[in-house]
């Protein structure tokens, strides 16, 4: 099987800190791979640098066998990469559905196009199937940035979805989520792997949540990837759990 | 050539002026994130205090510059601080500035109203007349104004540089957070950036209220130069807003003798456009990378 | 829009076309002056209140569009007709011209480069006096006919400029309930969120400034049409800023933000006269307890009671 | 977009139409003056001299038994205001209109009240002013084509330069004045060195003063407006400029002597008004305005105070309030001094609206204006 996302030897640092530490990772079509890490281990970099929002110093991307090391995160959305924040980051004033059909209208027809086109710009169907699925009907129409934090990253999911694409990834998507509402996350995130076909990339410190969704995890600690392997294996490794400890 | 040097001397006097504002108006972005609009009024402001302690009050020049110094610390530092920055800064930069744009226009029009909307003399500090070395002619103003400015810059670095607290307050400056988690009290020291600044600005208008006169909308030019010196120089660099000064006023007297007097501001104008868009982190500045 | 709402902008409408019947030549010059500001602050809202950026140049525009058209209808006879397009292109090409290099480094320093850029209009409007007759400014500059009627008279270039801000309005309603506007909104409320959902925000940026730039032209051909005469004065640095702060103080991002903000700037100084220079005192401290206990400017006043309706 | 407030339209406290101008009651009169801005120096002074004129006249018992009731606004020093007021001063039906002082704001402004025949009386100097055929402008001073001759006659036969060094406000009052008198120079072979425009409102000289000094010209001819002319003359003083610098009437304003301090001392110009003039009336008006304002008036304060006694002289030539016939009545009229103390000195309208009278040479020595010597008028004054 060849690899649809390929790291290679991604680095970053900011002085003589080395964030990353050359981490190499594949990810194939249709796969989920788990990161898990203590805090501080470089995940978020690892993720903020294969997304172009911040400069790697060294290291190469490819994605479907393109090198896309560098690109900006607009380049990126339009190969279809889509990520999600730790932090939320959703329009604040901006409604509920606004928020989904903003992050899908721009793959829609020309930008000039756009302009002329009707004002849910044809995806007010899919935002509305995508509401139903997350289950935020009854805010819909309400200010995203009036809703709670639980509200906020779930919306920060879908966003992620909307325009449907290849591969995703995910920085924490349980984090500040109502502990209820984790299993239905996670039977979510397989069924849009299932219906959408994209491979995922996720962060997560909820152990349960990661060994039940990912067949795959790797364990960063000091910006290196310290294990790799099925999740049970990687729960089981000295290493890991002496890093976890430790910290 | 002597027209020149004459030249150049002249408007490195004036620059140094500009600095004093745009070296307050740098310091106050460092430590607290803060673009003031109303750098401009901050020196006007202080010569009308100045004028109403001499005229007024009847009292000797130093005694006056002096409790203005203390009555703008008081005022433009702390007040601005705590009245202004303080419940503003959380909502992040645009309210501020425009805050300041409001602060501008309401003092300048409080002055015009309840003080006088007609220019007022201001004594000089230093005599009239030249003195001359060699072919080269110099005012006692301008040489004056070069030393004053020079000592309070160069006394102003050495406070930064040499002692704990200056210490303290550039890492404040750099990173906020950091010199929080190394024990500094940053309120304090973005405090005394703000008392720092206001004194800049009262010996800014002791400097420059003579030539400019004291008028309710006289910082409408000397804040704007302020601001351009800051930009030009670097809006992250201390030394950047002294190299700023110097060369908008030494343009600006080359412009007005070489090119035309009407474009004077023009060619400091060009560099500052320049500047913003080919770099934007100004001659001296250092990049910042943008924060997610 | 509400029912309510509606009604309450159709009243407001019909009072403001029918309040000049009333009223001498200097009344109806300051309703109409109020229609040419509002055209300009509402392309500046645009910047500011939807796609999120920092304009402080707006008046640069203002006298760009004001002196193309004055000198296309004074020194080469052409029609306000062909100098309106002419005028509001000509805003808009600036407007790209000046944002491309200046978004293309660090977006903030957007409001640096329009500042920078209104003082070097400034220059060149009262300095290239062969052009545009430096500080006399241009005079007689005619105002137009339309269908072969006159529109001289107050009253007629009164209802002229209120239909024309209406049109504009309209306009700009539409482009912020297309697709287009989501975008500026989700680039003002997040350029980074909006970055990675393939939002291309210099492309957004830009558009979103250079069309509140031609907004500004066109208000700058009504008002040469309207007060017959030009000089730089009208479009210096502080009339830029004055603007700014009317839209804040309305309320950015509201639509009707503008139209609130322009009447606290344009007409209430007129109306409390008596007030002379302290207006302006008070204006400026207004303007930062204002942005202390409401940021979001006077049409937010409403949402303090109640909560929810999404607004764009 | 979901919200919309209603718009406060009936909160426009505008001024609504109040029927027609009174044949009864108070005479209203409009001053169009520059009370903030660069003209504020001179719009104050001008205004205030109307103020004490009116003040006198209504003591009096008034215009033909009618009280004054004068009105001041403010053009702010910006064309456009000044004719949107003017607009204003029409619809309140003013008898007669007092400024602006500014020739910019004037030659904008006064298109309104030609529109609607209103005599509209102008404290600027610009020499355009007058020739564009409007009947209802009239001066209160001297025309710059008028005066810049005089001024030039005296560079060449007393201060004997035959280089002079230009420094002009680049607005319509400096550019007029520079072109006057560059023609002027030329006519008695004096050349013009250095031509140096500042702008309006400008507040460092240093590199227009350098631009003189290398000029190496035989004086220099400064026309700016009070504020810019002190900070001139400061910046001559500091840079140690040794040569006589001559102005225009503004250059030696009391406004310009107190801003400049010691740097006005030797300053010379040519004045069509000054308080320190000779004449008794020109003394008793020194001291009634000293007693009003605690200051000394400038040119501009006795523009506007014998401007309204002009206004004065001819209604009760004319014999009725009608603003057509006051306009006709004044082109051509003659004021002597001996009826109305008022008008300050002999003076004559000639058809244009142009004036005419005595001027004098100032010197300022110590501090003041020191009266060097009085100049007939251009033709005398029959």
């Amino acid at each position: 099987m060849t690899p649809f996302l390929e790291v290679k030897e991604m680095r970053k640092s900011y002085g003589a800190i080395n964030a990353v530490d050359g981490v190499t990772l594949s990810v194939g079509p249709g796969e989920i791979v788990g990161v898990i890490g203590p805090n501080g281990s470089g995940k978020t970099t690892l993720f903020n640098s294969i997304l172009g929002q911040i400069k790697p110093t060294g290291g190469a991307v490819e994605f479907c066998g393109e090198d896309i090391t560098g690109m900006s995160p607009l380049e990126l959305s339009r190969r279809g990469v889509g990520r999600t924040f730790q932090t939320l980051q959703v329009f604040v004033k901006l409604s509920v559905r606004d928020n989904l059909i903003a992050s899908a209208q721009e793959f829609k027809g020309t930008m000039p196009g756009r302009l002329f086109a009707k004002p849910d710009a044809g995806c007010g169907h899919h935002a509305d199937q995508m509401i139903d699925m997350f289950r935020l009907q009854h805010v819909a129409h309400l200010p995203a940035g009036n809703l709670s934090y639980g509200q906020q990253k779930l919306i920060d999911i879908a966003m992620a979805f909307m325009p449907a694409p290849r591969l995703v990834l995910l920085d924490e998507p349980c984090a500040g989520v109502n502990p209820s509402l984790v299993d239905q996350l996670r039977e979510l995130l397989l069924l849009l792997n299932k219906s959408q076909g994209g491979s995922f990339v996720v962060i997560e410190h909820n152990m349960d949540f990661i060994m039940k969704l990912c067949p795959h995890v790797i364990c960063m600690v000091e910006g290196k990837v310290l294990a790799e392997g099925p999740p049970s294996e990687v729960q089981a490794n000295r290493q890991v759990l002496e890093a976890y400890l430790g910290n | 050539m002597v027209d020149l040097v004459q030249l150049i001397i002249s408007g490195t006097a004036t620059g140094a002026i500009y600095a004093l504002c745009a070296l307050g108006f740098t310091l106050l972005w460092q430590a607290s994130g803060t673009i003031n609009f109303a750098q401009g009024e901050f020196v006007m402001v202080p010569a009308f205090l100045m004028l109403f302690f001499i005229n007024t009050a009847g009292l000797p020049m130093w005694v006056a510059f002096l409790l203005t110094c203390l009555v703008a610390m008081v005022l433009l530092g702390y007040t601005f601080k705590r009245a202004m920055v303080d419940p503003l800064i959380r909502h992040g930069v645009i309210p501020l500035v425009i805050a300041t744009l409001g602060l501008s226009i309401g003092v300048k029009q409080l002055v015009k109203a309840g003080v006088t909307a007609q220019a007022q003399p201001f004594n000089s500090i230093f005599p009239d007349g030249l003195l001359s070395l060699g072919a080269l002619k110099v005012s006692y103003m301008d040489v004056g104004t070069l030393v004053l400015a020079g000592l309070i810059v160069i006394s102003l670095q050495t406070f930064l540089n040499r002692t704990v607290t200056g210490r303290a307050m550039q890492a404040v400056a750099q990173n906020t957070d950091s010199a929080r988690v190394l024990g500094i009290n940053v309120a304090r020291m973005v405090l005394y950036t703000f008392l720092i600044n206001a004194v800049l600005s009262v010996v800014a208008a002791l400097l420059v209220t003579p030539t400019y006169l004291a008028k309710f909308d006289m910082g409408e030019s000397i804040g704007l130069k302020a601001f351009y010196a800051a930009i030009i120089g670097g809006f992250n660099q201390t030394r950047g807003a002294l190299l700023g000064g110097v060369l908008v006023g030494v343009l600006e007297n080359l412009t007005g003798a070489y090119i035309s007097p009407a474009y004077k501001e023009g060619v400091a104008l060009m560099l500052f456009l320049v500047v913003i868009i080919f770099k934007p982190e100004g001659l001296l500045g250092k990049t910042e990378e943008r924060k997610v | 829009m509400s029912k309510t709402q509606r009604i309450a902008l159709v009243i407001g409408l019909v009072l403001y076309a029918v309040l000049p019947q009333f009223l001498k030549s200097y009344g109806v010059y300051l309703m109409t002056l109020l229609c040419v500001y509002l055209m300009a602050a509402f392309g500046l809202n645009l910047i500011v209140g939807y796609a999120g950026q920092m304009s402080i140049g707006q008046a640069a525009f203002y006298g760009i569009g004001a002196y193309v058209a004055a000198i296309l209808m004074t020194k080469m006879g052409i029609s306000f007709w062909f100098a309106l397009p002419i005028a509001a292109i000509a805003c808009f090409v600036v407007g790209l011209a000046l944002g491309f290099p200046a978004l293309r480094v660090q977006h903030h320093y957007l409001a640096f480069a329009t500042l920078g850029f209104n003082v070097l209009v400034f220059l060149v409007m009262r300095n290239e006096e062969d052009l545009t007759g430096g500080t006399f400014g241009i005079s007689n500059i005619p105002r137009p006919s339309i269908f072969g009627y006159s529109l001289d008279g107050a009253l007629p270039f009164f209802y002229f400029a209120f239909v024309s801000v209406i049109l504009l309005a309209a306009v700009l309603w539409w482009l912020l309930r297309s697709p287009w506007g989501r975008a500026f909104a989700a680039l003002r409320d997040n350029p980074i969120r909006a970055e990675s959902t393939g939002v291309n925000i210099t492309a957004y940026t830009l558009l979103a400034f250079a069309i509140g730039a031609a907004c500004a032209g066109i208000g700058g051909v009504y008002l040469a049409a309207l007060v017959n005469f030009i000089e730089p004065g009208q479009f210096s640095l502080s009339v830029s800023l004055l603007m700014l702060l009317a839209v804040i103080v309305g309320g950015s991002g509201r639509f009707f933000g503008p139209v609130l903000g322009s009447i606290v700037v344009v007409l209430l100084p007129e109306w409390l006269r008596f007030l002379q220079d302290w207006y302006l005192a008070i204006f400026g401290f207004a303007v930062i307890v204002l942005m202390v206990y409401l940021p979001g400017g006077l049409l937010s006043l409403g949402d303090r009671f109640k909560s929810g309706g999404g607004t764009r | 977009m979901k919200k919309f407030n209603l718009i406060p339209v009936s909160l426009f406290g505008l001024v609504v139409a109040n029927g027609c101008f009174a044949q009864q009651g108070p005479i209203p009169i409009v001053g169009l003056v520059e009370l903030s801005g660069t003209g504020a120096t001179a719009g104050t002074n001008f205004d205030n001299g109307v103020k004490l004129a009116v003040k006198e006249i209504n003591a009096a018992g008034g215009i033909l038994g009618r009280k004054i009731q004068y009105t001041s606004m403010d053009t702010q020093s910006a064309p456009q205001t000044a004719k949107a007021l003017a607009q204003k001063a029409v619809d309140e039906k003013a008898y007669v209109v007092m400024g602006p002082v500014f020739s910019g704001s004037f030659i904008v402004s006064m298109a309104e009240t030609k529109r609607a025949e209103i005599p509209n009386f102008t404290g600027g100097e610009a020499a355009n002013i007058t020739q564009q055929g409007n009947p209802y402008v009239f001066r209160t001073s001297f025309t710059q084509s008028t005066a810049m001759p005089k001024l030039a006659r005296y560079i060449k036969d007393a201060v004997k330069a035959k280089t002079v060094a230009i420094v002009w406000v680049n607005n319509d009052f400096g550019k007029g004045g520079r072109d006057s008198m560059t023609k002027a120079l030329e006519a008695q072979g004096i050349k013009v060195a250095a031509d140096v425009s500042t702008d309006p409102g400008q507040v460092d000289f240093s590199a227009a003063v350098l631009k003189v000094k290398q000029s190496n010209a035989d004086a220099a001819f400064v026309y700016t407006n009070e504020e810019e002319s002190a900070r001139a003359l400061r910046e001559f003083r500091k840079q140690g400029y040794a040569k006589p610098i001559i102005g225009e009437t503004t250059l030696t304003g009391q406004k310009v002597i107190e801003l400049a301090g010691d740097a006005a001392n030797g300053a010379v110009a040519h004045v069509g008004l000054t308080v320190d003039a000779p004449q008794p009336q020109i003394k008793a008006f020194d001291q009634k305005f000293q007693a009003e304002y605690k200051y000394k008036s400038d040119h501009n304060g006795m523009k506007g105070y014998s401007g309204m006694y002009v206004v004065k002289a001819i209604t009760e030539k004319v014999g009725k309030l009608d603003s057509k016939e006051f306009a006709k009545a004044l082109h051509g009229a003659t004021i002597r001094a001996k009826d109305y103390p008022g008008v300050l000195l002999d003076v004559h309208f000639d058809a244009n609206g142009d004036l005419d009278r005595e001027s004098f040479l100032v010197k300022v020595e110590g501090g003041k204006q020191v009266v060097t010597a009085t100049l007939p008028p251009v033709s005398p004054i029959q």
